[in-house]
């Protein structure tokens, strides 16, 4: 037992950092919001060459074959440096390719898409959610009838990240209805610009994308199947898991460097002939802000670990995303309103950390569903 | 304790909803919207105000002499609570903050200028006290107003000058003693935006809205232009602030994004959907109560004022309570809609985006016309009699 | 509009602040804690000679036929000195059977009890709640099966008030099953010493106690009737919403007086060379105290006016509850943590507020189950 | 980041478990608890401390020349959690707090004649530290002990001396040095209780407990009494508190109400049908990820210490998220068993009333050890680096 960082995942830590502090700056950040970029290519190709989009993935592919656990510290230091590229579909979509190809239960199409995503030639996503907030199995509608060797897709899905730009989404589909939520469920690979695919991309808070993506007779042959038929909640569960902490993982990074601008501004900052940050007042808050985003982080790594350890992490992950979700929000509204108005100001940088954050805060379930799923766990 | 509206009040709300009803077009709202984006006051909100004018509904608890009509306050905060809750962004801030310190503290000369045409809309006034070095601080004030002549030549930045683009003049803030202490040696000063000396520079504020900074470089003004006596400004401005805060309108901004989640969660399809949740129905819930609360202490504070006290921290409680709701509001409505709530345009956007908008705009009623922070001291000292240390 | 008290309404909270200034001491709480008492025989004399016991009650019978709101000064002032009698059983059940009355809905006996409930020569008191915590219609089970001209009771109620002490319970029951919630309920006035009754009285963390009531083929004749039969819930449901918002008024005045304690005590109370009160924290704190228990007193009073003005209180009394127990909960919370070690201690008074405030905000429903009927009352 | 334990450790976690289910006899949990109440320590629990210390359990991270054994700190970590999970009501405060600070600061006479003693529950201490005048501020001491020849004369009072009753010593502070600045100037003495001049009166808390207040009156102390050097007794008194800080215990006793609560919804037939709301799961959800948050902490500052470390604010953290958990908690179950959380005692009580005796112990953590408005000023000054005024 020893919850802080060991050598390896410091080394990562302190690396990656490095190369965000030098290459992903403020207004490199703006820049890509303010273009409408889906993403940020040099940043991208600099990640594939540094090896980090494959940190986790299986070293026959090219991949790191590093622990989750590392892989969660790249992407907290991701979030904290709000790196315009869509690293977490990519690395969730491949790490599921993965697994996977490492049960055997897929054909070469995942294989390749995999060494292909180690060094950034193809890009990855997939698609879950459907109408509803939630998202449990129950929710998956899209439907994906047998057609000859393959299927027929036929519905919807509500947010699909970097889906225009990327070359292949793993899309979610109910292959059987009428029995359990979590049987019926099939994962299928899709090509966006497959005929039938259509989507609308809609501008978020973080000043992304996420498109609506409607399926009208999609056919997907036997190749594009992932895992087995019907049953696709084996790899769809852990592939959820892993989402859900490394989102967290963003969302504790980007929320800490918040805290910290913070922090350093009641410092600079004078009123009434003091430093704000000598008040009282803001020192509390000030104390409360480090101890919300340190629980977040460390309820994120012990999921981490679990999923690392190979263990189920379905009580861990949701407690996290539960608790990362509503505190890490606290902890930004605090920040705001340490900068005052500045906070509201799009010139000023902290609004770039507190809208991304905010809005994955949004995605990948809200706390209330993630504290049923604890719930339930919990035998209650 | 009486908590109702008596028939006159009741037949007033009708007049209003009625007017509001027959006069208010979405293309005046959308002018209206525009507005708060930088496109200045338009023909058609003109019209509008100049109407409501005509009807006596502008500062209509002024003496009639001023276009008033010694109207009870109650009518004032029906006829607020109802441009609100039609979600007419019509802003009469200037009726209500600095038109009283007019009414007050001017001259004859000032009044018979300024009260017509701040009915009429010819005058609309930005607020110039907020300077860079000190927002809640107000009595750090660094702007300087140094006579010369018959003149004050000023000069100094201000930030966060809302409505700096469009209005026609500054209700401006400026030292004019700087060996007084600190709230000491203050003046107001109601200057012309057109005054040579004056440069706006725009802040885009996050829900997409226009605010700004304002330079002021030697800008030379009469001394006819001081409201009030000379380094009298912080007591005319703070007697003005507090008679701003009595009245709906603060309250219907705080509540407003609740009426808004709860109207989507009743009517919408999707919204109806959510709502099921038994999780969801306990949030807003909570949410309704702590709303009746925002509404209540506004009641509260013009029950008192009515009565002629001076509430010692009732309105500093509204100024707690309401803007920390409305933030509860919207982080409580990020994960009720959870997906949806960071859609921020277009038709699949809940509500055309407004959740989104709403969320990174509640946070101004925290800092805004005084921190939070300042507030609970306000509370602790005046309210409780606590000491000083 | 005016919500501040009118001059009637002060003349009512100085005239009952003063009383009891003058003859509840804390002591004189204390004491009656201590002993174990059910109730001040003496000060419950002079309540009634003061012609409080019957403020609210028809003239016709001794009344003082003061309008609700008044009432709910009075009861204000009660919780603020923790007066040690049976006020809130004694006068929900009273306005109750007057009602009753009023309506022509019930016999010779409702009516005399009325006359006796003003000069306090019969104590009333009522039972609802059964098993769960819950005070919806649904949750009455206790059977009443007609047996001649009257009934047998069987079953048992869970939390009554001065059950061994009262001349009379209004006690709900079951006299129809299988209908809706809301419909088979009828009330019955049953004498605690009748044959089949038995009650085991409980201690409850506000000192008093609370009592579980078990009939055992429990007559009752028909002039115990009150209200229609089957239709019991046309009286109950404003007898719950008057119970509601006059245990809210209590809350409210004890709290409001737990929190000045505190004041005071932060004025006095030195460390770091300071009055505590001069910290920015404790400064805030205070500050968000007094804001809390206004904002209850303010959600209860206007309840208060809504039955006053003969409207239903349903949404009004539900929000006043569900507010007031978690709040004011959180004003105790704060006056206990300002007055540090010595809010434990048994010889100090401030726990004789924080405990009985606690404990009240414990009874006639949750705050969830208040929510429940916010929601379902907006329509959701 | 390693958040499991080795099979060593789990290993000794087992050896616990069996210890506790073949020593903890029912009679000796009541002889515990009626230790509480003000019977002292009983002799079953006398020898539970001997067959503890016998394991080399108490103190067990001490040297081995002391009774202790070196042990990783993840073992002692380990052996108070199960020892509360158990709920077995032991108190070992003495040997986390005084006996670390002996082990510092003492002579090695002190060390011969207490730390063997401390193991076999021949010595037990009263901690001596907080006075009338001021609980959190500990450096406004006015406890004075005055040199006289070989001896000290102490005169004073203690307040909120738990265990005073029936502890063999007090472990007492009071001002060596009135001239000194506050926190200097103080000193420490290890007092036997039986010194004439020291008087106890019991104070009955809310929960059923005993504290006491402890009145000095001219007790004439050796110098050989004093632990450490003069005037130096804040530092010895402040490091031994940061130790007494990372450990399993006091976590324990913050997220004990939840662990309860939890049990009796998972278990107990009322429990189960008000567990069936889905707003009780919702809310019973949240406690536990806090309750998880509790938890971490604790082993956040266990690895930092392990590795060397001070932990500048962790253990602040810590002291401030627990205790105000625990108060939440207790709040929450007051709404989720609603009437039942009142009942105090007997039979239909839930869980034996242990309910409302946590609801009203809860907030001794938020003012016990340092108030959490002290701790959070220590979080912004020394883990954040906010200034002074």
């Amino acid at each position: 037992m020893d919850v802080l960082l060991n050598e390896d995942e410091e080394m990562i830590r302190d690396g990656v950092r490095r190369f965000f502090d030098a290459e992903c700056s403020p207004d490199r950040v703006r820049g890509i919001e303010d273009g409408g970029a889906r993403t940020d290519p040099e940043l991208w190709r600099q990640l594939a060459e540094l090896g980090w989009l494959g940190l986790a993935l299986p070293s026959v592919y090219g991949g790191g074959e590093a622990p989750f656990t590392q892989l969660t510290v790249l992407f907290e230091e991701a979030g904290r440096a709000l790196a315009p590229v869509p690293l977490h579909p990519h690395v969730v979509t491949a790490l599921a390719l993965a697994e996977a190809v490492g049960r055997g239960e897929c054909g070469p199409l995942a294989a390749t898409l995999v060494s292909e995503a180690c060094v950034g030639d193809s890009l990855l996503t997939w698609a879950w959610s459907e109408r509803l907030p939630g998202m449990g199995p129950e929710t998956i509608e899209l439907s994906a009838t047998a057609d000859g060797n393959g299927w027929r897709l036929n519905g919807h899905k509500g947010m699909v990240e970097a889906f225009e730009i990327a070359g292949h989404c793993l899309v979610a589909a109910r292959t059987q209805t009428g029995g359990s939520a979590n049987g019926g469920l099939t994962l299928l690979l899709v090509a966006p610009n497959a005929p039938g695919v259509s989507a609308v991309a809609r501008r978020t808070l973080a000043g992304d994308f996420q498109s609506e993506v409607h399926f009208d007779n999609v056919y997907v042959d036997g190749d594009g199947l992932v895992g087995r038929v019907d049953e696709g909640w084996d790899l769809a569960r852990p592939m959820l898991q892993r989402a859900m902490v490394l989102n967290c993982a963003m969302i504790v990074g980007a929320t800490r460097r918040a805290a910290e601008r913070a922090f350093d501004y009641a410092k600079e900052r004078h009123a009434f002939g003091h430093p704000i940050g000598s008040f009282q007042a803001i020192q509390h808050t000030c104390a409360d802000m480090i101890t919300w985003v340190d629980g977040a982080e460390l309820l994120t790594r012990e999921a981490a670990w679990h999923i690392a350890q190979g263990s189920d992490a379905g009580l861990a992950a949701a407690a996290a995303k539960a608790f990362t979700n509503e505190r890490c929000q606290a902890v930004l509204r605090e920040a705001n309103q340490i900068h005052g108005g500045y906070a509201q100001v799009r010139e000023y940088d902290q609004q770039l950390w507190y809208r991304r954050a905010a809005a994955w805060s949004m995605r990948l379930g809200t706390s209330m569903e993630h504290r049923r799923a604890v719930a339930q766990a919990l035998e209650l | 304790m009486d908590f109702g509206f008596s028939e006159e009040n009741e037949a007033f709300r009708a007049e209003i909803r009625a007017f509001i009803a027959e006069n208010v077009s979405p293309e005046i709202v959308q002018e209206m919207h525009d507005g708060t984006q930088g496109a200045g006051i338009g023909p058609l909100t003109k019209d509008l105000i100049h109407k409501i004018g005509q009807r006596g509904w502008i500062g209509m608890s002024w003496p009639e002499e001023y276009g008033g009509r010694d109207a009870d306050i109650i009518d004032q905060y029906i006829f607020e609570e109802e441009l609100a809750r039609a979600r007419v962004p019509l802003n009469l801030g200037n009726f209500i903050e600095q038109a009283p310190a007019i009414m007050n503290a001017g001259t004859e000369a000032q009044k018979q200028y300024f009260l017509p045409r701040l009915v009429r809309g010819d005058v609309t006034f930005a607020l110039g006290y907020t300077e860079p070095s000190g927002g809640t601080d107000l009595a750090s004030l660094k702007t300087r107003a140094v006579a010369d002549g018959d003149d004050f030549v000023i000069n100094g930045q201000k930030v966060f000058t809302t409505r700096a683009e469009s209005s026609s003049h500054i209700y401006l803030m400026a030292r004019t003693d700087p060996e007084a202490p600190k709230h000491r040696g203050i003046s107001i000063f109601l200057v012309p935006m057109d005054t040579p000396g004056i440069t706006v520079r725009p802040l885009w504020t996050l829900p997409g809205g226009r605010t700004n900074e304002v330079f002021l470089e030697d800008v030379r003004v009469p001394k006819e232009s001081m409201l009030g006596a000379e380094n009298e400004g912080w007591n005319i401005g703070a007697s003005a602030l507090n008679l701003g805060r009595a009245g709906a309108r603060r309250y219907c901004i705080y509540v407003s994004p609740f009426e808004d989640l709860l109207k989507y969660l009743q009517t919408d399809d999707l919204g109806r959907d959510i709502a099921r949740d038994p999780v969801v129905r306990d949030k807003v819930a909570e949410l309704y109560c702590e709303a009746q609360v925002a509404r209540l202490f506004t009641m509260r504070s013009l029950s008192m004022v009515r009565r002629g006290q001076n509430p010692p921290y009732e309105i500093s409680s509204e100024k707690i309570w309401g803007p920390e709701f409305q933030v509860r509001t919207t982080e409580a409505a990020s994960q009720i809609l959870g997906p949806y709530h960071q859609l921020w345009e277009g038709e699949a956007a809940p509500n055309g985006g407004s959740f989104p908008r709403q969320y990174v705009n509640a946070m101004v009623s925290t800092f805004g016309h005084g921190s939070t922070q300042v507030m609970r001291t306000a509370i602790a000292r005046r309210g409780l009699g606590l000491p000083r240390e």
